[in-house]
């Protein structure tokens, strides 16, 4: 099984099955504008697990994917949601891991873990049965309410320019899961768009204007975390509004990298910095190797 | 009944053209080595139902056994992009492919349907879903209870079904442990089943724990000793996943040509699974090797 | 999270007068001392959902509990009738019972459509059965795949859902072996959870087999340790079951009277479990004595 | 725990269980007029499991209640079809227990068993599933179709004279199984009738009368045993027809003690007795301690 070719898949790869496996956050990163700007070496990985930590405060059930959003989890049960259990779409909950898993499906998860369901329990019983209360999901494209796309990229559905990898259980956390925090490691133009290409993950405005189904169970997107800040939303019928932005990054900035005329909130804040404690203990504790924190 | 037979057999007895086959096992305890024996005999315009893509699908199509894809997830797991699927879907190359698209809550309830026996089963997440205006199968009926009409999607009933698992006896007892996927469904949603398997155990292993058991012999018609039959996926308490082939396979296949000079050099250029790991090397595994961690037992005890 | 309460406490957080109690467990892993428990508190205008009756459902009625019962199966499993109930049903003696009745493929549709919240599961059995003609709550719905219409049963969703399993840790991880029944489903159904168990053991015990739990942490409220907590039912690797008990009940509750004498005798007249036990004499539980037989251990061994 | 009163369950309690977990045959006997006339000491039991088990040659998945199509299905293992596999409603398949069990719940089928199933497996997977070839039912009444009732005795449904047990998985199994056998302890005009006061298990016939629903997929009843005699049908509109009487019984006889004008098959047989080796495995080898050969 010798292979001459070596691992090149580069960021475009890994941006491309952003959303794979249903829940996954972005793995790699590099030092953002922000934490350059802050004059720290603070990571973008680093920087939006901590934050996605944080907004973890009070929530106790997270359907999340291997990478960013384990990490973030893994964090916030270090700080401020000791209780917080995780469910991956494996079907494992409860996970102690002694390594990093490598995806969603790494056995490592199972030795430890506190219960291993059927596919059908975590599906039906789980996600449908509206048991989580925070879902991580990343996509290739968001728009101003929260739906999400994570199939193709192109104008033409049977012979798209780009073949993402689908919904995986993207559509039924969004459905089930009582709200949703997404996670993009690129805020652009590109990624934040007007309109969708395709709407794979629907939130609960989009889902509401069509004619047959059931309703999803919770609020759609109510945190996005980016390199560039935090976006929020709590109605249904309600946009994203940025609501805070890193240090050094200007609000403009942002509704610049934004598809559409994004909303600012009047009170708009600066985030707090990762703190020494969150960063020793992503550094030292959860990612000794930096097989995320790249 | 003594079910065991050799991998060849089972998949020349069990499968036909164009056939509906489902290999489903979620980066666990994949039926790898079935899907290159399939390769090996050449079959040719089979649906292949698959819950989460795998490098075996961008396989099957590099050696031209697949007309069509029934799936919810066509990436690389985490490895990146199935290239030879891409090329299909994205420039017909060499030729259209039917790709036949849910969502995995979608494939866990056609499977559940199938196994059931029942023509649909309803699923509550595909409202506002561009996945439901694109596929004319998800549909939606009324609901007799007053709510709002739920979708439904249909039976997902394969002519084959191949599941991997750690362990089975002679007559198709078969127990797996770690992550389940969609196994049991698919295996009883099957008009047939073979199971390959780590190892072939006294049935008395078995029967210490039957709660253990993930499909009753009844429903099995070949039971298959294939060691290493998953990898490059993983099995838990036998060996870990190769994700270093993983992320090969997704650089590799970005050339078609070198797709098929590996299933040349692979998988036709050898006889039968033994000689594909043969060619690996005598080392491959030792990276894939696992630390022991035993379950506690537990009392079935009986009558005194 | 520590879930771990007394029984007393968890029946009067999570129990109100007029709610549907679901009491699941096939003739084996029953929630007896449960069902005792909501009789000491004298919980009034319950409906009980239970697939399978036995004593305990006498009992209830007895005591007063019950405006209602939703099950499959209304006889006291081999050992005769329960006549209390057939009192209720035969003779409005001494009031009417509303009684929803289903089969046991009924009971799991309804538990499983309300597990995965869906508003209703499709099952094919009903057609032609006055089941169907007598009951009104089963209904039938379009096949937009082009079969007949195809019956439904309703979702159900208990306001408390009671199961009792060997062991749990104590966050409310619980594992459980034998005759699992509908209890997974039962569990997740419910809008609150009760979990009774033989012994609360350390969670390295239960993470030594992950694929041994039935029901994981977050649906659980309340995890309660009640030793012989199904007496007269079996629990696996524990006690066998008093089959004795069983064939008496059936001939002493064909007096009203003496139903009556018994609840106050055991039930009212003992202030726990414990006391409920001690009054049986130490010898009691001699004969349902069982012998050991360990489960042959699995390897869940992870990465080197 | 102390009881005053002692077991008093006898035949009739019994019997208006019979159907109940879904698949008990009786499991009391005595002997009959058959066995007496034929001079012999076989019971009723053994006289209806030796014919259970000689009608299950050449089937292999068996859904059995304890008692006798336990019995019945284990004498077959030994004889006709030692490839038999037996379910329980329980979830239970392949159960070898070391004494007879006590009913379809009792904890000792699970001990060296193959499988223990969850229920929503057994009834979605397996019987609706349509992986039984046998059902074993037992039933309060039986019309000529072999449409079953074990719900209840009265003409009014919602106060009965009498209540029984219900469907338990009768229902299921006479939907999903290719076909059923009947056992019935008792022939007699109040169990053999011409209108069931409940259909509780509709045969196909009566189901394709009914406007909706799935159709069943086997044959219902194909085999009826009784202390009198074997009836069998095979076609959807086909009655119960009388194929064989044990010895010493009058087909006339057995046309008296049914509810409706029985036909008898030109060709009827008489059932050859229990052989020696049948009797010698049911007495010392499967029950003897004679806790169903009573």
């Amino acid at each position: 099984m010798t292979l001459s070719a070596h691992d090149t898949i580069g960021a475009q790869a890994r941006e491309e099955t952003a959303g794979s496996e249903a829940a996954r956050g972005g793995a790699a990163g590099s030092e953002t504008a922000a934490s350059k700007s802050a004059g720290s070496q603070v990571t973008s990985s680093e920087l939006l697990t901590v934050h996605s930590a944080r907004a973890l405060a009070g929530r106790n059930v997270v359907f999340a994917g291997h990478g960013l959003p384990t990490l973030a989890v893994s964090l916030a049960q270090h700080t401020v949601a000791p209780d917080v259990e995780i469910v991956y779409e494996s079907g494992v909950t409860g996970a102690r891991p002694p390594v990093m898993p490598r995806s969603i499906s790494d056995s490592i998860l199972v030795p430890g873990a506190a219960s291993v369901m059927p596919m059908t329990h975590l599906f039906n019983y789980v996600l449908q049965g509206q048991r989580i209360d925070v879902g991580f999901l990343g996509a290739a494209q968001v728009d101003r309410y929260g739906n999400l796309n994570s199939t193709l990229i192109g104008e033409d559905w049977e012979h798209p320019d780009s073949r993402l990898p689908g919904s995986g259980g993207a559509i039924e956390a969004m459905a089930g899961a009582a709200e949703i925090f997404l996670v993009m490691r690129r805020h652009t133009p590109r990624t934040f768009v007007e309109s969708l290409d395709f709407v794979t993950s629907p939130g609960p405005k989009k889902a509401a204007e069509a004619k047959a189904g059931a309703m999803p169970a919770g609020a759609g997107v109510t945190h996005v975390i980016t390199d560039l800040g935090i976006m929020t939303r709590f109605a249904r019928d309600e946009e994203l509004t940025l609501t805070a932005v890193h240090p050094g990054v200007d609000p403009a900035e942002v509704v610049r990298q934004t598809g559409w005329n994004l909303k600012v909130s009047p009170g708009i804040e600066t985030t707090q910095p990762p703190t020494p404690s969150e960063l020793a203990l992503l550094r030292e504790t959860l990612d000794p190797t930096r097989i995320y924190l790249r | 009944m003594d079910k065991t037979m050799g991998l060849r057999q089972a998949i020349s007895t069990y499968l036909s053209d164009g056939d509906t086959v489902a290999l489903e096992g979620f980066g666990h305890i994949v039926p790898v080595a079935a899907a290159h024996e399939i390769i090996r005999q050449g079959f040719t315009d089979l649906v292949l139902a698959r819950m989460s893509c795998d490098v075996i699908v961008d396989q099957l199509l590099g050696a031209n056994c697949l007309k069509g894809l029934i799936s919810s997830f066509i990436a690389n797991s985490s490895a990146g992009s199935l290239h030879e699927l891409r090329r299909r879907i994205e420039k017909s190359d060499p030729e259209p492919l039917w790709f036949d698209e849910y969502s995995h809550g979608g494939m866990v309830a056609r499977y559940q349907a199938g196994a059931s026996k029942l023509p649909f089963q309803p699923i509550a997440s595909y409202r506002g879903s561009d996945l439901a205006a694109k596929n004319p199968q998800i549909k939606s009926v009324p609901d007799p209870y007053g709510g709002p009409d739920i979708h439904v999607v249909p039976a997902l009933n394969p002519d084959l079904s191949i599941i991997h698992a750690q362990r089975a006896d002679r007559h198709g007892n078969v127990q797996a442990w770690g992550m389940l996927g969609i196994q049991t469904e698919a295996a009883f949603a099957g008009r047939r089943l073979i199971v390959t398997v780590e190892e072939i155990v006294d049935e008395a292993v078995i029967r210490s724990d039957p709660n253990r058991t993930i499909v009753p012999a009844h429903v099995v018609d070949a039971v298959v000793v294939i060691p290493r039959g998953s990898h490059p996926h993983s099995v838990q308490g036998y060996y870990d996943r190769d994700d270093e082939f993983s992320r090969q396979w997704s650089a590799l296949a970005r050339d078609a040509g070198a797709v098929q000079n590996w299933i040349e050099a692979h998988i036709r250029g050898t006889n039968d699974h033994d000689e594909f790991l043969a060619a690996l090397g005598s080392d491959h595994f030792e990276r894939m090797a696992i630390h022991d961690a035993y379950s506690t037992p537990v009392n079935y005890g009986g009558r005194a």
